[in-house]
């Protein structure tokens, strides 16, 4: 159960492993993880690196928020969210999204909707590094539209 | 209250932080931003289009019709990109 | 670009960095990974350990025809699958499944497609050994819905 | 040919593999079944019941009335249970 921001990089393995383990008789069978890397090319452009601002205190909250509404959707026996702030370059591992689950359709679909819900709701911002100088990235409409297909309406 | 810009708008305004009174006049997020406009160049630039702006009160979003009282921490920002 | 059956354990944190490699201006933004385990319980009874049995020749086949229908179908640039066979305890990994792609919502739908076809076509059994004895386990419907559900129709 | 059975065909059978010259009768899937059914009683209980065997001739999933010849390699197994 576990919510961080943080500069440093992260072992996408060892949590894998924190999401597996387990007491006895509850051993999930599903773990599913996302990672999000710096990519080296948007927009036509080569990305040399991007620095990642956001709101502290309302950034936890909002990922606290998706976890915690991922746990109440689907059966899921843990989940992990870490995403990094600060500068970073091409390449490197910007956010971690996991959970374990008795049932990997649960497990995907969890994870999916935190990755969704992340990137329209944490206020997370990326400015890009490219050849041009420094730009702050557009927000995507296609997010929203992800995000917007869990709405139980 | 605590007025607080991230993003293109910290950069616009100057600072990532305000700590202001609240005006008599101003009960609503609208009013606050009726007000913001008048102060600088830079304030009316942020916050002249909020299509493009999200607005948090004490950590949660917002909208402009909310009510708004002088211990308020208030967040103007761009829409998120993270992940 | 890999497809494996071993006896031995993978380490799931080295799987996704290989994923995320790629040329200069290629790299993946997304890599999604499904990590199976041996559950320690089943139908009620404690699962001490399994026996996975498989076709040799005819598994990695299938793995590699299930990755390709994959990467047919979806912009993924890596896929990776392994599957351990022989002897496990409860709570090891099985199954590893991982792709990378510039879309998260492609490397989400190709890595859960990969998952459900390996669970309806992919050559393996499980023999599990609980407190009454070792026993061959059923199929499920479950899993056949799961891969009916992309059939293009 | 070459026979594979795995599973709990290969313990009710008692073999992973049998090697055998393709009787001249056996022309189809369904005709090797036939003949399987009648070598013994552990070939007869694995193949009693076709709901739950699958058939892959040469590693490819087939159906019974895949045509078969002496050089090929027929496998019999329950539905797949990996993952």
């Amino acid at each position: 159960m576990t919510v961080r921001v943080q500069t440093e990089d992260f072992d996408a393995g060892a949590e894998i492993g924190a999401l597996s383990s387990a007491e006895p008789g509850a051993i999930p069978g599903a773990v599913v993880s996302f990672t999000g890397l710096v990519r080296d090319r948007h927009g036509g452009k080569i990305v040399h690196a991007m620095t990642l601002e956001h709101y502290p205190g309302m950034t936890e909250k909002e990922l606290m928020r998706i976890r915690d509404e991922a746990m109440a959707r689907w059966p899921i026996t843990k989940a992990t969210i870490i995403h990094r702030v600060g500068r970073l370059l091409a390449a490197d591992q910007i956010v971690f999204v996991g959970c374990a689950s008795p049932h990997r359709d649960a497990a995907f679909e969890a994870a999916r909707f935190m990755m969704d819900f992340l990137k329209t709701d944490a206020p997370f911002w990326k400015a890009e590094e490219t050849e041009d100088g420094t730009q702050w990235v557009d927000a995507r409409d296609s997010d929203n539209a992800a995000a917007a297909r869990w709405s139980k309406d | 209250m605590r007025i607080m810009y991230f993003a293109w708008m910290r950069e616009h305004i100057g600072a990532s932080l305000e700590q202001i009174d609240k005006p008599d006049h101003v009960t609503t997020v609208a009013d606050l931003i009726s007000h913001l406009r008048g102060v600088s160049a830079g304030h009316a630039l942020a916050l002249s289009n909020m299509e493009v702006v999200r607005v948090a009160v004490n950590q949660n979003y917002t909208s402009l019709d909310a009510p708004l009282n002088d211990q308020d921490e208030v967040a103007f920002f761009p829409p998120v990109t993270g992940g």
